[in-house]
């Protein structure tokens, strides 16, 4: 899940300076699952504006809605005439969402209330952890399911650092040593061995460092 | 418009208390700035509740008033009631707007009087703060700056 | 109740054993033996003048409990005035000399030597036949009375504290005053069910009384502070005692409450105010400021009721009050052992006093044999004919009545004013002259000082005289040289606010009491014997009740029943609320009546004709056409009542709409009888409360309350709503009300402006109805309504009432001579009542009534002899001109006409006589005195009257005018 | 053996001084047992009684 969080209101307040006519747009995908960008966020933004608006004595007319889905088209479909009454949408989706809507609605403003963070796993209520960088090259099978690139702030493959005391990482004494991790996990499922392996040098083309990233697949195609 | 103090909305559990507010001014122990709301439970209530009192209700201060922490009437009601009034204070500092101006208070169940003293606690406190919306002339700056940014 | 005390305190067989307990008791019925422990008063009765110096001097401090902890009093001390007995007692608990040996302050200081630190516990082993168990009720925790703030906020009080607060001799000296300021209160709030009606502290019963005492205090309270503003809180209105309701709404609309339907559910402070929320009918919350809250404290079981039970080997009922039965409500489930009052469950005075004969009764059916075995007759000291030789020697006593009289008018001035009156010797204040002391002192001043007429200055001679006249018969006076003066209810407390002029009609009234005590004549009473054998109208639950028990005691009873069957209204039962079968009941009574060799039983027989007086009746009885006399010493009435008949709802023009005596009918036979049948309405106060009739029939909510749980118990799937005005489930019937709503019954209240309406829809019927808690108007489309009609009195009563010469109310029940202390006793002596004659009640009060009214009527039977008061009418035969007007007119039937010579002379029958003077009033030729009340004596009381406008000088001379023009009218 | 001509009567209210007037009334001798200092019970705190406001005493 794309994790993420609200933007600082001075930020929001700033961005949009000057707007007379806004559309709070929420997501029902993963930002409403993380809290950041759901019904309720949409909510608590209205309120937030209209407040900040109001000390500075201003005025603003405010909308709000809420997609299903910001990254499909389908869902944005029915909204691509009514969004040009306005001066700028503030998307509350990840960046995935802002940048949909504003490919779609290309005459309209499109402003992000959100930070995209990461891909994330749900703790517990209201705490999330990277798990997944989107490499796009999995090696998970040979470290017992736990991430190196995601969860090693070096993103080393084989083993860890010199800087990994008692299981801590050196770069953020709170977050576990992910290669720690794996070893005791590994350990555990009788796969030691696979320490030994040595892996090849990682190619970070599909990691996007080879351009933008696009996936098609024919038989799907309409 | 100066001279007073500001208005009060204090957000109440069914549990904490269920007085109504035209006895208490009729008395004279609170002034007419004070609205009560009364909730199944402050667990119910929604940090945009929280802002929508400042927003749309013209309220100066808010308070939360809910069962002891232990003895939430649904258990964990209050507790998550002053999370969302801390989360609420975030936000007011983001705007600009001091954090003093809503507060949580956990209080005996079913008395008045504990509720009538936190009403009277952010009166107080808007002695000091004033309406959150300044004069005029600062409103006037406000804009100005607004434009400047 | 001073009179009664003062009674059981004199009388030589009731054996007083205070600060006593019961420790055990074995044995059988007719012969337990009780072991008693009791602890010393340290003060000897015998010698203790109930001065109060011991109070005075004593230096401990002890919180007054009469006075409900609101002020102090000391270790010795009497807990209020007329206590009986009246001796202090010191509070062992507190005084230094019983505990720490040190002090005997108030042993030095007693000028009559009466206390007595020697005085050591006893243990006393009693013979006894049986035992009556009263030990009255407990009070409601304190916990609980914490939730409403009692404890916490001095304002919030318990209605028995707001009840020493009214009450004159109380802390506050009757001024209701706020305790935290000491200032009167301006809105006053009553919570009604506080620890009644209340799972949560385990009284899941309705204690009964609190409705009706919440509106006395409020009057009270009215009556005290006429600009109060008084709301009161109810959840039901529960004021189903006969005559109730009508007081109850009299008062509301006489004093404008404000009365809310709601339970408060705690009281609140703010800033010194009590504040309570409250959530209206329809849902909304409200909120006011109070200055004062009363807590309607409900009746607990006895603290140590399980204690007795133990000792007294006796099963206690889930609440822990005593275990009894519809059929038997007296008894214990140890033989032998009898229940009354509010140990029995919560109850009013009323029908405690009638518990209380009932018990009587039920005593003596056990030990009749045993009757006198162990009683002491009292004999009067001859009467001193020396003193009726002296000429007038009066002495006045001037009541203070605590402050009831002295709070408003000056007692020692009325005492000196006496003083001056011709004749009078003595002239003196007493503070409660009806205490034992007052009386003792009484009779020592009449001794010493050769008083022949005695004039008390004090309150109703209704309540009083018998008294008073008491104490002379005790020391050889005779009792009718008594005259007294009512400067309490017709002064004190009617001019309570213009002192000055309540002191001088005080003069005025005791002047008056002075000149007609200076014509008093001896009076002397008569005896009549008692045919020793009882007559009962009425062949229902209540009459054959009350035959048994008389025949029983060991007397005959002759029973009479208008129909061929016995039973009455009972029959038409098929369940009781309890589970307890009420045609077995009936069954039982039936066989019993048949199998008594005392009992004579006449069916198809009816009272046509009585004569005679109290010991000596004359009945005709009409039985199936044929006229049969019986001679009877005493009669009970208990003529039964009738279902109402509906003349609404539909009653009558569809067959779905039913009673519910017919729909118990049909449930009779089970489960097939509800086929087709899914929805009930029932609705309550058909005929009863203003509608038809102008009372509470007080059955019909728990009929409603035991047919709706009899419904759901043979179909559980069906819906029953149940339109009601107050449920009215008083007692312990409260768990039945609790469960049939736990059982999904639905009941919905409603306001005699708004009745739910019956009305034909196509085939079926519906209910329209306003609910009031959604504001809306509802329909609900019903396979049966049943209609619960009230109790209506038998159409025989009026017929009976100008037979027996006794009277009846406006609602057709007879009435009761006192409705608190005398209820089962009419107007005519002799003649007792019972059962639904009486007025609506359940078997079990019925049954009670009965068992009152068999021994109030045993009484004179056992005695064989009644005694006549003297203040009959006497008849100058030598006056009397034979016309008979008196005869016609004598409500009473107490003037028969004689043969004296060739002459028809008229006579009065003493023992009927009420003494009420109408023959009297009405004789043309003047022949008809008064015993007590001769024309002269009131006369001189009129003229004594009049001198206050005459002026003193004329007085004597006029008042001797007139006695020489009375005197030459009597020798004429 | 002779039944007793009797009766304790437990508890000195209206009501078990009622029973005990009426029980001596019928003939029999009657202990009442109270265990506070004087007879009389509730109803002798109370000051007036419904319906009729009489005094209760």
């Amino acid at each position: 899940m794309i994790i993420a969080e609200r933007k600082p209101m001075p930020e929001i307040m700033e961005m949009i300076s000057g707007i007379k006519k806004l559309l709070i747009l929420g997501c029902r995908g993963c930002v409403a699952v993380c809290s950041a960008g759901g019904d309720k966020e949409v909510n608590i933004m209205v309120e937030a504006i209209t407040l900040g608006k109001k000390l500075k004595g201003e005025t603003i007319e405010i909308d709000q809605d809420v997609l299903v889905r910001q990254c499909d088209p389908e869902y944005l479909e029915p909204l691509k005439e009514k969004v040009k009454e306005y001066d700028a949408i503030l998307s509350m989706a990840c960046g995935v969402g802002v940048n949909f809507l504003a490919e779609q609605y290309p005459d309209t403003l499109v402003l992000p209330a959100l930070n995209t963070t990461f891909y994330g796993a749900n703790l517990s209520s209201g705490e999330w952890k990277e798990m997944c960088a989107g490499c796009g090259a999995c090696v998970l099978h040979l470290t017992g399911g736990l991430c190196p690139v995601a969860r090693c702030a070096k993103h080393l493959s084989n083993g860890p650092c010199g800087g990994s005391v008692n299981g801590r990482c050196e770069v953020d004494p709170n977050t576990p040593c992910v290669w720690q991790l794996i070893y005791d996990r590994l350990k555990r499922l009788n796969l030691s061995e696979n320490m030994r392996k040595i892996m090849p040098i990682r190619d970070w083309t599909p990691s996007g460092e080879g351009g933008p990233r696009r996936r098609v697949r024919e038989d799907l195609l309409p | 418009m100066s001279d007073r103090p500001g208005k009060v909305i204090g957000f109440c559990c069914n549990y904490t208390t269920q007085v109504t507010e035209e006895p208490l001014k009729e008395a004279g122990i609170l002034p007419e700035s004070v609205e009560f709301k009364r909730l199944s439970c402050t667990g119910k209530l929604e940090v945009s509740s929280l802002l929508a009192a400042f927003s749309r209700h013209g309220a100066d201060a808010v308070f939360v008033a809910g069962c002891p922490e232990e003895e939430c009437h649904n258990f964990s009601g209050s507790r998550r009631a002053s999370k969302r009034v801390k989360y609420t204070k975030q936000i007011l500092s983001e705007l600009g707007i001091e954090p003093e101006r809503i507060e949580m208070f956990f209080v005996p169940r079913q008395e008045t009087e504990p509720v009538v003293k936190a009403a009277k606690e952010m009166l107080s406190r808007l002695e000091k703060l004033g309406p959150i919306i300044k004069k005029d002339s600062n409103n006037k700056e406000g804009n100005d700056s607004g434009k400047a940014a | 109740m001073a009179p009664k005390l003062v009674e059981a305190g004199r009388s030589p067989n009731i054996e007083i054993l205070t600060n006593a307990r019961l420790e055990a008791l074995e044995g059988k019925p007719g012969n337990f033996v009780a072991k008693v422990y009791q602890e010393p008063r340290y003060i000897d009765e015998d010698k203790c003048t109930a001065c109060g110096t011991c109070t005075m001097y004593c230096p401990v401090p002890v919180v007054d409990l009469y006075n409900e902890r609101l002020n102090v009093t000391r270790a010795p001390h009497i807990d209020y005035a007329q206590a009986i007995p009246s001796c202090f007692y010191i509070d062992a608990k507190a005084c230094l000399r019983v505990n720490h040996e040190v002090c005997n302050l108030c042993a030095q200081t007693c000028i009559a030597g009466a206390i007595d630190f020697t005085q050591k516990p006893k243990h006393l082993e009693l013979e006894i036949g049986a035992v009556v168990l009263s030990p009255g009720f407990g009070r409601i925790s304190h916990e609980v009375l914490e939730r409403f703030g009692y404890g916490r906020y001095p304002d919030v009080l318990t209605s028995m504290e707001f009840e020493r607060l009214t009450c004159a001799s109380g802390p506050s000296e009757g001024h209701i005053i706020r305790l935290s300021d000491h200032k009167p209160p301006k809105k006053i709030a009553f919570l009604q069910c506080i620890g009644s009606r209340d799972e949560t502290c385990g009284n899941g019963y309705c204690s009964s009384v609190c409705c009706m005492y919440a509106f006395k205090e409020a009057s009270v309270a009215k009556e005290h502070e006429p600009d109060l503003d008084i709301a009161l809180f109810f959840m039901d209105i529960r004021t189903q005692g006969k005559g109730f309701d009508l007081s109850r709404e009299q008062a509301t609309k006489k004093y404008g409450f404000r009365v809310i339907r709601a339970r408060v559910p705690k009281v609140d402070q703010v800033e010194g105010k009590l504040l309570l929320t409250w959530t209206e009918e329809d849902g909304t919350p409200k909120s006011e400021f109070f200055d004062m809250v009363v807590l309607s404290i409900g009746l607990e079981s006895p603290e140590d009721a399980k204690e007795i039970a133990e000792i007294a080997g006796i099963e206690l009922n889930k609440f822990n009050f005593c275990k009894t039965s519809i059929a038997s409500p007296l008894n214990t489930t140890r033989d032998g052992i009898f229940v009354a009052g509010a140990f029995q469950g919560p109850k009013d005075i009323p029908e405690s006093v009638t518990q209380a004969s009932g018990v009587a009764a039920l005593a003596s059916e056990v030990l009749g044999d045993s009757r006198g075995t162990k009683t002491i007759t009292i004999t009067y000291p001859e009467e001193n004919q020396e003193l009726l030789k002296l000429p007038p020697r009066i002495g006045v006593f001037v009541c203070h009545c605590g402050v009831n009289i002295a709070g408003v008018i000056d007692v020692k001035s009325v005492a000196e004013y006496a003083a001056t009156l011709p004749d009078v010797v003595l002239s003196e204040t007493t503070l409660y002259s009806c205490s034992q002391d007052a009386l003792r002192t009484i009779a020592e001043k009449i001794k010493e000082n050769q008083l022949n007429r005695v004039v008390i200055a004090a309150c109703s001679p209704r309540t009083h005289e018998p008294l008073f006249k008491e104490t002379l018969r005790s020391i050889g006076v005779n009792a009718a040289f008594i005259e007294m003066a009512n400067i309490r209810d017709q002064c004190a407390w009617v001019h309570s606010k213009e002192p000055e002029a309540a002191t001088e009609k005080a003069k005025d009234l005791v002047r008056m009491a002075v000149s007609k005590a200076r014509l008093l004549e001896p009076l002397y009473e008569t005896e009549v014997d008692v045919t020793p054998r009882a007559l009962v109208i009425g062949g229902g639950v209540s009459g054959m009740s009350a035959a048994i028990s008389i025949a029983d005691q060991g007397y005959e009873c002759i029973l009479i029943e208008k129909t061929d069957t016995l039973g009455g209204i009972a029959n038409k039962l098929s369940f009781t609320l309890t589970g307890e079968d009420p045609k077995k009941i009936v069954k039982e009574l039936v066989n019993r009546v048949k199998k008594h060799p005392k009992i004579t039983l006449y069916t198809n027989a009816t009272l046509k004709n009585l004569s005679g007086y109290i010991g000596n009746f004359i009945s005709t009885i009409d039985h199936a056409g044929e006229e049969i006399q019986v001679e009877h010493g005493v009669t009970i009435i208990a003529t039964g009542g009738r279902p109402y008949e509906p003349k609404d709802y539909l009653y009558g023009q569809s067959n779905r709409v039913i009673t519910q005596l017919e729909l118990e009918e049909k449930l009779k036979k089970g489960k097939s009888s509800l086929k087709n049948i899914n929805t009930v309405v029932m609705i309550q106060c058909v005929g009863s409360r203003g509608d038809d009739q102008n009372y509470c029939s007080k059955v019909c909510c728990m009929q409603a309350v035991k047919n709706a749980l009899k419904l759901k118990e043979l179909k559980p799937s069906i819906k029953i709503y149940v339109f009601y005005r107050d449920m009215r489930t008083y007692g312990f019937s409260e768990a039945f009300y609790r469960e049939a709503r736990e059982k999904g019954v639905i009941f919905l209240r409603y306001e005699p402006d708004r009745r739910p309406e019956v009305i034909k829809s196509g085939r079926g019927i519906k209910v329209k109805a306003f609910d009031r808690i959604s504001q809306m108007d509802i329909e609900i489309p019903a396979s049966l309504v049943v209609l619960s009609v009230g109790i209506s009195p038998s159409e025989d009563n009026d017929k009976i009432s100008k037979i027996v010469k006794t009277p009846i109310t406006q609602d057709g029940f007879f009435l009761e001579a006192h409705a608190k202390l005398r209820p089962v006793e009419v107007a005519v002596d002799g003649v007792f009542i019972c059962g639904l004659s009486h007025g609506p009640k359940g078997i079990d009060e019925c049954i009670a009534q009965a068992k009152a009214a068999a021994s109030k009527a045993v009484i004179p039977l056992s005695k064989g002899k009644v005694s006549v008061e003297p203040i009959v009418s006497r008849i100058d035969k030598d006056k009397c001109i034979g016309c008979g007007i008196c005869v016609s007119l004598c409500p009473y039937n107490a003037i028969q006409m004689v043969k004296v010579g060739k002459r028809r002379k008229a006579e009065t029958i003493s023992a009927s006589c009420k003494g009420c003077g109408i023959c009297a009033s009405h004789c043309p030729v003047l022949a008809i005195s008064m015993g007590g009340f001769t024309d002269e004596q009131i006369f001189s009381q009129i003229h004594a009257f009049a001198e206050s406008y005459l002026g003193t000088q004329q007085k004597d001379s006029q008042e001797k005018k007139q006695e020489q023009e009375g005197e030459q009218e009597n020798k004429e | 053996m002779a039944k007793s001509g009797a009766v304790l009567v437990l508890g000195g209210g209206v009501c078990g001084v009622q029973a005990a007037l009426d029980l001596s009334e019928l003939g029999y001798y009657v202990y009442l047992v109270e265990k506070k200092a004087s007879i009389g019970g509730v109803m002798a705190q109370l000051d007036k009684t419904f319906p009729t406001n009489d005094c209760s005493l």
